[in-house]
């Protein structure tokens, strides 16, 4: 067994483990933590198995705003579940069981583990995507210039159903409460205690600053539009805990939130209009600088990164808004 | 000398999970998965060095980040928790 | 086949963890809770079938020859974010059901629910559980 | 073997030593304040060392910026997190154990 082979057993071993205990707990706050924990080890298997970008993407969401959202539920909600009758187990197991066999007896046609020999891999794509756009985009991380240029229309679309979903929370929810709507006593917040308040205030700034670079280095190193969008609205998040969500607003009124989130969709809709005014297709950034396709391809990567992130971390924030607020004003 | 850095995150990761696992109640399993985010954090930097590209450190840097927020999550919904409602269930703590 | 199928198969074993709980708990919040116990399965899957023994981050070195496959990484990271989203619309939708039935147990949402036995509930559920 | 590198393994094998031990603590103290304090242990010396012997390591002037960032990040997180959990347990009425009770 080499090295990596060993950690990835182990590590898969661990993921099983918690999802197994995840299915046992009846407690939910605890199968929250369990949740947060499982998403730990997923992205250490992202980081092990070459997927940098992923693995940002997950820490921010899986350990941040997800585990998050579902606390915020619990303390609405109930926190404990009751037990799952007999009755029940039954049809549940026998899915599993029909459903495991087909999986594992299909999964005998699939390519060993980390053939290097495998359709995909020696599809014509794959060269395309890993070589020859180093000429045509020009970009060393592959990810980004796959997910903002090759598959840029594939990306709007994952784009508006984020807008859709954000727009599906609001439509349940209500709108955000707003300042006179809370009840006196119930937006608790932290800042009363020194210790978190300080470091908060120092930590914000990093958390900020950290988004923007994440996005402005998404074409050289890991990173992009939706890391950089789910890490501030992680840095959001983290001011609506400690200072209360009155103050978050003042911060971050929802109006701005609303812009925001329109403005990003309207940039990137917006920009593959103009290639298509300016002769090529639909989200084509070579003609965005006639004669220097690397250039157009830059600024157009550049500008679909910022749109998603705007977009991205706006929604976020707002369905963190919505939550809070459905806390607040109960 | 790394390959025993390795093995001993690991290590520390299933005996953070077995307490995880074990509990008892919240207050046990938060810190322990406090824990095993260090844990991430120190896993994905001697992960870069072992596997030879250790330029991707800006993950680890994001969870000492994030990490944090959880926490604060925790503290801040058990509180408010008080605060709202009286505990259905009892704590096992 | 074990030693080259084997991720393949614990991976199954995570997606099919969180099956049983979306199917057989009762509880919307588990249910959800399971959704993404699934959902990392998924992702883990494809992420798993890009990877090249040997190979490093899709990201070009002068250094590196060979690279895992970028396209199901890109799939994936939209997916988490859209995932999340959905997750959010799962939870609110458990939150206003909690509200007007005060519960987020099927059977207790079947028995108080006052229009009919069941056709009307299961819908709202459905709704909860699926994404 | 030049001294930079004796230094960095041994950074190193101490960092992973200390880690595995506040593994252990955590597994089997007997209650939760003790607990939280070997993960302290872990997290501020065991994970500060490890990084200083990364660090020691052949790297690039950007990597070793960015260990010095998580580095930071860590010596103010952690125990942050770890005075807010015993500060909030404490106030739940997570019990103390003391000598000849069970544990818990």
């Amino acid at each position: 067994m080499t090295t990596f082979a060993l950690i990835n057993v182990t590590l898969l071993g661990i993921l099983l483990a918690t999802a197994l205990a995840i299915a046992r707990m009846r407690a939910l706050y605890e199968a929250t933590m369990l949740a947060a924990l499982l998403s730990l080890v997923t992205a250490t298997l992202f980081v092990l198995l070459d997927a940098v970008d992923v693995a940002f993407t997950e820490a921010a969401v899986g350990v941040g705003i997800s585990t998050v959202l579902l606390l915020g539920v619990l303390a609405l909600t109930r926190s404990w579940e009751a037990v799952t009758s007999q009755r029940r187990r039954l049809p549940g197991l026998l899915v599993v069981v029909l459903a495991g066999g087909a999986l594992v007896y299909a999964s005998q046609d699939l390519p060993a583990f980390g053939a290097a020999d495998s359709p995909v891999q020696l599809h014509p794509v794959t060269d395309a995507y890993l070589y020859e756009s180093q000429d045509e985009v020009g970009i060393p991380n592959t990810v980004t210039a796959v997910l903002a240029s090759y598959r840029a229309l594939d990306t709007l679309g994952e784009l508006v159903v984020v807008f859709t979903a954000g727009l599906a929370v609001l439509s349940v929810l209500g709108p955000l409460a707003r300042p006179e709507q809370t009840r006196p006593g119930a937006d608790f917040h932290l800042a009363d205690y020194r210790v978190i308040r300080v470091i908060t205030r120092l930590l914000l700034p990093f958390i900020l600053v950290f988004a923007l670079y994440v996005l402005f280095h998404g074409e050289y190193g890991p990173g992009g539009g939706f890391q950089a969008g789910v890490i501030f609205a992680t840095g959001a998040v983290l001011y609506g805990l400690v200072f209360g969500l009155d103050r978050a607003q003042q911060v971050i009124p929802s109006w701005a939130l609303w812009l925001f989130i329109c403005l990003g969709l309207l940039l990137y809709l917006g920009l593959g209009v103009a290639t298509m005014l300016l002769g090529g297709s639909f989200l084509d950034y070579d003609v965005l600088s006639p004669g220097h396709p690397e250039t157009g391809q830059h600024l157009g990567i550049l500008l679909v990164e910022m749109a998603i992130g705007t977009t991205v971390s706006a929604v976020m924030a707002m369905i963190f808004f919505s939550f809070a607020s459905r806390g607040a004003s109960r | 000398m790394i390959f025993a850095v390795m093995a001993a995150l690991l290590v520390t990761m299933v005996l953070a999970l077995a307490r995880a696992f074990l509990g008892p109640g919240r207050y046990n399993r938060i810190l322990a998965v406090n824990m095993f985010g260090t844990k991430t954090v120190l896993f994905v930097a001697v992960a870069g060095f072992l596997f030879g590209r250790p330029e991707f450190l800006d993950i680890g840097i994001l969870y000492a980040l994030v990490n944090f927020t959880a926490i604060v999550a925790v503290l801040r919904l058990t509180h408010y928790r008080e605060l709202v409602s009286a505990r259905p269930e009892a704590e096992r703590g | 086949m074990i030693a080259s199928h084997y991720v393949y198969w614990m991976l199954f074993a995570v997606m099919l963890t969180g099956l049983y709980v979306v199917i057989s708990h009762a509880n919307l919040l588990k249910k959800l809770i399971g959704l993404s116990v699934f959902q990392v399965g998924v992702f883990l899957f494809f992420i798993s079938l890009g990877k090249v023994t040997g190979g490093s981050a899709p990201i070009i070195s002068p250094d590196i020859q060979t690279y895992s496959h970028p396209l199901p990484q890109v799939l994936i990271l939209t997916a988490i974010v859209v995932g999340v989203a959905t997750l959010a619309v799962g939870l609110a939708l458990a939150v206003r059901i909690f509200e007007a039935y005060g519960t987020v147990e099927e059977a207790d949402l079947i028995a108080r629910d006052p229009a009919q036995p069941a056709s009307g509930l299961t819908a709202a559920d459905d709704d909860a559980g699926e994404r | 073997m030049n001294p930079v590198e004796l230094l960095s393994g041994v950074l190193l094998g101490a960092g992973a030593l200390f880690v595995v031990s506040g593994g252990v603590g955590l597994l089997r103290f007997p209650d939760f304040y003790t607990r939280n304090h070997a993960v302290g242990v872990t997290d501020s010396i065991g994970a500060g060392l490890i990084l200083v012997g990364l660090l020691l390591q052949p790297i690039s002037w950007q990597t070793a910026v960015r260990l010095l960032i998580i580095l930071l990040f860590m010596t103010l997180t952690s125990p942050t997190a770890a005075h807010i959990l015993a500060h909030a347990a404490r106030r739940d009425g997570v019990p103390v154990w003391h000598e000849g009770y069970r544990r818990r």
